[in-house]
């Protein structure tokens, strides 16, 4: 019945990707565009002492510098708690404290050079094991873990685990390290904002989430800081969506972005771009460099994971306990929804009856991590599925048996007791033996994920 | 701003001198690879730049038993020649594994030695080829040995105004065996984390002047004298490659860095040489 | 300021450059020729590849001076309107692109490619294309486009 | 020595953002020479957003995919969406999609109803037609409909379409809750050599197997899973923001140390999709962009292990981890 549904069709942008038309934020052409750079912190912790950018104002070509002092709302993010400048304490190496337009990149780099900075560094915290110690080096003033509902982690709790344990035939444990992982689209991050007449406002983005951004845009170039708004939001954080105005006053362009990966969901440079547009009446480019974007954009935040499962001889998981760190950087950015889905999910395609799942969010002086491809389920699925072969490893058992054995069916429940309807785990290993040329066992063969549970 | 001096030297010569005129402002400039990378980080900024590309440095011939390869003559151009092919082809082989088709197709020879990294790619294959190098300065040449060249990390015996005009490689000897790998961090476009070429020249079923080269494991590409000296006049049986292969990792003297650990780098350099030997000897 | 004088797709270009201008910030932002991209500014990505004298180059790292009087092609060179070259066609027809913006450096170091050797092997294409890093596609749409188009201009 | 070792891995994946609450919109447009422009506010970061909603405009219009425009430039024009993560867009953005063509035609059906005299629910589009079902003679072409719609009967041929599901409820100690939308289902296999002296390992071979619910365009998905394999296969094997965790030393800050794959570094990948359709996307369809990143690695972890008895359980999986864990093992 579908003529176009389930068609090879050819990708709608692929002919003008083909024919080089295709036009990203750098390929925008303004003229007077000023090239925008930013101060960064050379060190992971530490006070501002003193920013002087006197000099560096009056250095030739500069039209204008933005400081802390010139961010309306100077904190934004899902939880509001990250500065677009540092005004005082800087939390990690790379941080932006100010921002020069200039007519070139010669005459912005020579400006920044000219920025009188005096900073009094402090003792960082980097290990998030570490930095979940009492007396630890606070990272941010809301403390070194999220909280969720009283608790500094987030909770999954089905069955009783602790009972399982007891009847379990095997207990099998493995501590896992997930490393920090950059998206590295081959664009990197870049902003050109531009001024009209009026209080008009163009900003041409990388951005991943359109509307996402221009309310987060909106906040921080209307709201005034410590007003009232700022406050409440600060106050409510785990709430996804800041209700700003001025809609009307920034038109967001963008749409067509060359590989995100989940690195282009917080506003990057955005903002800065927007408020030296504002300043200096002129259109303002802020590109990063590829170091840059690898030293200081957002990324996947490594993961400590460790994973007990009570396994009966037949090889059926009967229970998993998880306990999930997860390395956050020094805001909030995307983390506490990132390790909110490890939770959720992180247990992996199988039914097992009794799980407690407890996910840490942890700061710590480092670039704020976020989003990245598979949010927290990446790393979980690198845990649990080299457990579930060292659970085979034990058993002496086929690790497609293990797999083959626990796969979720239809109408069993996840771990939040979501019961599951569209189920084909069973299936999907098996298409996957006949591709990979495994003959697979007879038993194995018949099984169906729509057979209920022997 | 000053905008800065563009020269294009006519000759190594002309080069030479024009680098003894602008002092330390100036920089020859080749393929760039290397150069504009540093330009671009905001590392060096260029004053005066003198372009070796009309400088008559490219190119390869032969002279007796040696090949003479210009140092202006882009690595690619190197892996395609018929004559590198035949007298040299442990140096192709190196080449082949190097960078990114379009960096070879820009970089030259003479850039990747006269930078001095531990890790250049070329260093090795030349060194157990016993190439040796044609410096040109202001006021006149000298012809250094490879081996006499590399003094430690981005530092040569190359004087303030000399360049590297020409690579000498005497050509391999038929009978000869040789073999190359490297290990980086992925399969292309990687810098090398350990490199090894051996050169291995047969008579009678012993080897003689037989030549081992490591990268990336010591502060300049190394020669590893003392375990090729194991090897001489000798049969590649089992114990004396291992002897060997312990001999050369033994002279490294690696360091942590980006790429790898000292640790690996000694393991990976045993494994590497016993490798290639066993490779030879079957 | 250097005056600097090159062929761009057919086109003898002068245009004022300083000492450390690379070719692909001539291209960009003085030709405002954007198919090659900024993706890295240290020759690691590919992003930027143009032809010099038919010769793949990474224009960022290749400083503007040395290419005096030499011809550069860009993707917009290969473009004839209303008849695109054979690798652009099978880019397209094999989605050998996602995002899009290493594409244009993925074509014109497939041409160089085909330019020399017109029935590679697949691993010839790999070797050819090794320097050009895409984060989208896992690479074998785009190899799949270039055998095709290799195919294709055989016949 | 060098050893050869098979290994697996399963995984499931969401759709959408996991506790709900998250909206797209999508407006269709009919011009008056039946072709039509469907305007989202969600990007293409080349998963190819485009692509899909121009494929469900056109499919509930039945007209080509070519008469169909899309726009998502810009949040003057284009409706709300949370944006392009989550592996959202084709699940959310596509129902929103979907009810906005569906509107659309409802507006062409009215107008073709009173053109053919007949009831609107008798109508089907395809082929570019307005046409009675069962009696493809009485039929007018949806340039005839949207033209004497348009001009004749001065109508605004726009659909519009809304989706969000709602937030979670959520249990604070037990985390009891409905949080997604649909479960996509994956599972990797891979082959590799291990070189014990050196440590190296080298992936022979890779097989992805999926179930996408509907795959809507199968090019696009085996793209995708070819994609998202590949930056397994970096996370797996070479890429490491902080290679001396947790410290900021040798942090790589140039594209040639943070090593991801090269075209040498991966091998000619093979995919099998299968359709176990979800029970209200659209067609069915589940978005597996994220997840086609997560089964890769720990297959290939797997495979080394099968290949020399060591568990890498510190990604990336680099020589010098295998060599040490080989050590390990000896010891």
């Amino acid at each position: 019945m579908s003529k176009v549904i389930g068609q090879r069709v050819t990708r709608y942008d692929g002919m003008s990707h083909v024919t080089g038309e295709t036009k990203f934020v750098d390929d925008q052409v303004v003229p007077g565009t000023l090239t925008v750079k930013a101060l960064r912190s050379p060190v992971s912790k530490g006070k501002i002492k003193n920013l002087d950018i006197s000099a560096a104002a009056k250095m030739p070509g500069v039209a204008g510098i933005i400081t802390a002092a010139d961010v309306p709302c100077n904190a934004f993010g899902l939880v509001p708690d990250q500065p677009v400048l540092v005004s005082e304490d800087i939390r990690y190496r790379g941080e932006a404290i100010a921002a020069v337009a200039a007519v070139d990149e010669d005459a912005a780099m020579e400006a920044l050079e000219k920025i009188g900075l005096d900073i009094q560094e402090q003792q960082a915290v980097l290990d998030p094991l570490e930095s979940m110690k009492e007396g630890a080096p606070q990272v941010r003033p809301e403390g070194n873990l999220q909280m969720w509902d009283g608790h500094d982690y987030r909770q999954v709790n089905l069955g009783d685990v602790d009972q399982a344990f007891e009847q379990a035939d095997e207990i099998v444990e493995s501590t896992h390290l997930h490393p920090s992982v950059e998206h590295a689209p081959m664009e990197p991050i870049c902003s050109l904002a531009v001024p009209h007449a009026g209080p008009k406002l163009t900003v041409y983005t990388v951005s991943q989430a359109l509307y996402f951004h221009l309310g987060m845009l909106c906040g921080i170039l209307q709201m005034e800081p410590g007003s009232v708004q700022c406050k409440q939001w600060k106050a409510k954080t785990g709430s996804a969506w800041r209700h700003n105005t001025g809609y009307a006053d920034v038109n967001y362009i963008g749409g067509t972005v060359g590989g995100g990966f989940g690195g282009k969901n917080d506003i990057m440079a955005d903002h800065v771009a927007a408020l030296l547009a504002l300043k200096t009446g002129r259109p303002c480019k802020w590109r990063w460099t590829r170091a840059e974007d690898l030293l200081y954009s957002t990324f996947r935040g490594a993961w400590h994971i460790t994973i007990k499962d009570a396994v009966t001889k037949q090889g059926r998981i009967i229970g998993r306990q998880m306990t999930s760190i997860r390395d956050a950087g020094a805001y909030a950015s995307l983390n506490p929804y990132v390790v909110e889905k490890h939770c959720y999910l992180g247990a992996g395609p199988y039914f097992i009856p009794n799980v407690r799942v407890r996910g840490y969010c942890v700061y710590t002086n480092k670039p704020p991590a976020s989003s990245m491809r598979g949010f927290g389920i990446t790393p979980a699925a690198f845990a649990t599925e080299v457990q579930l072969d060292k659970i085979a490893d034990r058993l002496g058992m086929d690790p497609w048996e293990v797999r083959l054995t626990n796969a979720f069916r239809k109408g069993e429940y996840t771990p939040t007791k979501r019961v599951l309807n569209s189920v084909a785990m069973i299936e999907v290993l098996q298409n996957l033996a006949a591709k990979a040329g495994v003959e697979l066992p007879g038993h194995l063969k018949a099984m169906a994920s729509t057979q209920e549970r022997g | 701003m000053a905008e800065g001096e563009f020269y294009r030297a006519a000759s190594p010569r002309e080069a030479a001198g024009l680098l003894a005129q602008h002092g330390g402002a100036a920089r020859v400039l080749a393929g760039g690879t290397d150069l504009m990378v540093a330009v671009n980080k905001r590392k060096f900024k260029p004053q005066v730049l003198i372009y070796l590309g009309d400088a008559g440095m490219s190119g390869i011939s032969q002279e007796g038993d040696a090949l003479l390869i210009g140092a202006a003559t882009p690595l690619n151009e190197i892996l395609a020649s018929p004559l590198v092919a035949d007298k040299a082809p442990l140096l192709a082989t190196a080449i082949k594994q190097m960078a990114s088709p379009a960096i070879r197709n820009a970089g030259t020879i003479g850039g990747n030695l006269a930078n001095a990294s531990p890790a250049a790619d070329t260093a090795t294959p030349l060194l157990v080829l016993g190439a040796s190098l044609k410096l040109v300065g202001a006021k006149g040449e000298r012809e250094v040995p490879l081996a006499e060249f590399f003094t430690g990390p981005g530092q040569s015996v190359l004087a303030a105004d000399e360049i590297i005009a020409q690579v000498k490689v005497p050509a391999q000897s038929a009978e000869a065996k040789w073999a190359y790998r490297k290990v980086g961090k992925r399969k292309a476009q990687s810098l090398s984390v350990v490199s090894v070429a051996v050169y291995c020249p047969l008579s009678g079923g012993k080897v003689s002047g037989v030549a081992i080269a490591l990268g990336a494991v010591a502060p300049t590409p190394l020669l590893a004298t003392e375990a090729a000296g194991l090897l001489n006049g000798k049969a590649l049986d089992e114990a004396t490659i291992a002897a060997a292969a312990k001999a050369a990792a033994e002279a490294t003297s690696p360091i942590d860095d980006a790429r790898g650990t000292a640790w690996y780098r000694k393991r990976a350099s045993e494994a590497v040489v016993k490798q290639l030997l066993t490779e030879l000897a079957g | 300021m250097h005056t600097l004088e090159l062929t761009v797709n057919g086109q003898t270009c002068r245009v004022e450059v300083g000492l450390k201008t690379t070719l692909l910030e001539v291209l960009r932002d003085k030709l405002y020729i954007t198919s090659p991209k900024v993706g890295c500014n240290t020759g690691d990505c590919g992003t930027c590849s143009v032809l010099l004298d038919g010769v793949l180059v990474r224009s960022c790292i290749t400083n503007a001076l040395s290419v005096q009087g030499k011809s550069v092609t860009t993707l917009e060179g290969i473009t004839e309107p209303g008849d695109i070259h054979p690798l652009q066609k099978a880019f397209h027809e094999h989605y050998g692109s996602q995002c899009g913006f290493c594409t244009p450096g993925m074509i014109l170091a497939s041409k160089a490619l085909l330019d020399v050797n017109p029935s590679p092997t697949r691993d010839e294409v790999k070797q050819a294309l090794s320097g050009n890093l895409c984060r989208c596609t896992g690479y074998v749409k785009i190899i799949d486009s270039v055998l095709a188009a290799a195919d294709e201009m055989k016949s | 020595m060098k050893k050869i070792g098979k290994g697996i891995a399963a995984g499931f994946y969401p759709s959408g953002m996991s506790g709900g609450g998250d909206s797209s919109q999508a407006m269709v447009k009919v011009q008056p020479d039946g072709s039509a422009v469907v305007t989202v506010g969600s990007c293409d970061i080349g998963q190819g957003c485009k692509t899909i909603m121009a494929q469900i405009t056109a499919e509930v219009l039945g007209i080509d995919y070519e008469a169909v425009k899309v726009v998502n430039d810009d949040t003057d024009n284009c409706p709300l969406s949370f944006g392009t993560f989550a592996s959202r867009v084709t699940y959310v953005d596509g129902l929103a999609t979907k009810m906005a063509a569906e509107d659309a035609r409802r507006i062409l059906f009215e107008i073709a109803a009173v053109m053919l005299e007949c009831s609107e629910d008798v109508l089907e589009a395809v082929d570019s037609q307005i046409r009675v079902k069962g009696n493809p003679d009485k039929s007018l072409s949806i340039g005839e409909v949207a033209g004497a719609g348009t001009f004749g009967m001065r109508k605004f041929i726009l659909g519009l379409g809304h989706y969000m599901r709602d937030p979670a409820a959520m249990d604070p100690e037990t985390c009891e809750c409905d949080p997604f939308c649909t479960l996509a289902w994956a599972a990797s296999f891979a082959e590799v050599e291990v070189d014990t002296e050196t440590g190296e390992v080298e992936i022979l071979r890779l097989v992805n197997s999926y179930d996408v619910g509907k795959a809507m365009n199968p090019t696009h998905l085996e793209g995708q899973i070819d994609g998202g394999a590949t930056m397994g296969v970096g996370a797996a094997m070479s890429e490491n923001l902080h290679p001396f965790f947790p410290s900021l030393e040798f942090q790589p800050d140039n594209l040639g140390d943070y090593a991801i794959p090269t075209t040498m570094d991966v091998p000619d990948m093979e995919s099998v999709i299968y359709e176990c359709p979800s029970t209200n996307g659209p067609y069915g369809a589940k978005g597996i962009g994220e997840m086609t990143a997560n089964t890769p690695g720990p297959a290939i972890v797997n495979a080394i292990h099968d290949a020399v008895g060591i568990w890498i359980t510190n990604l990336p999986a680099t020589p010098e981890k295998v060599l040490r864990a080989l050590d390990a093992k000896g010891a």
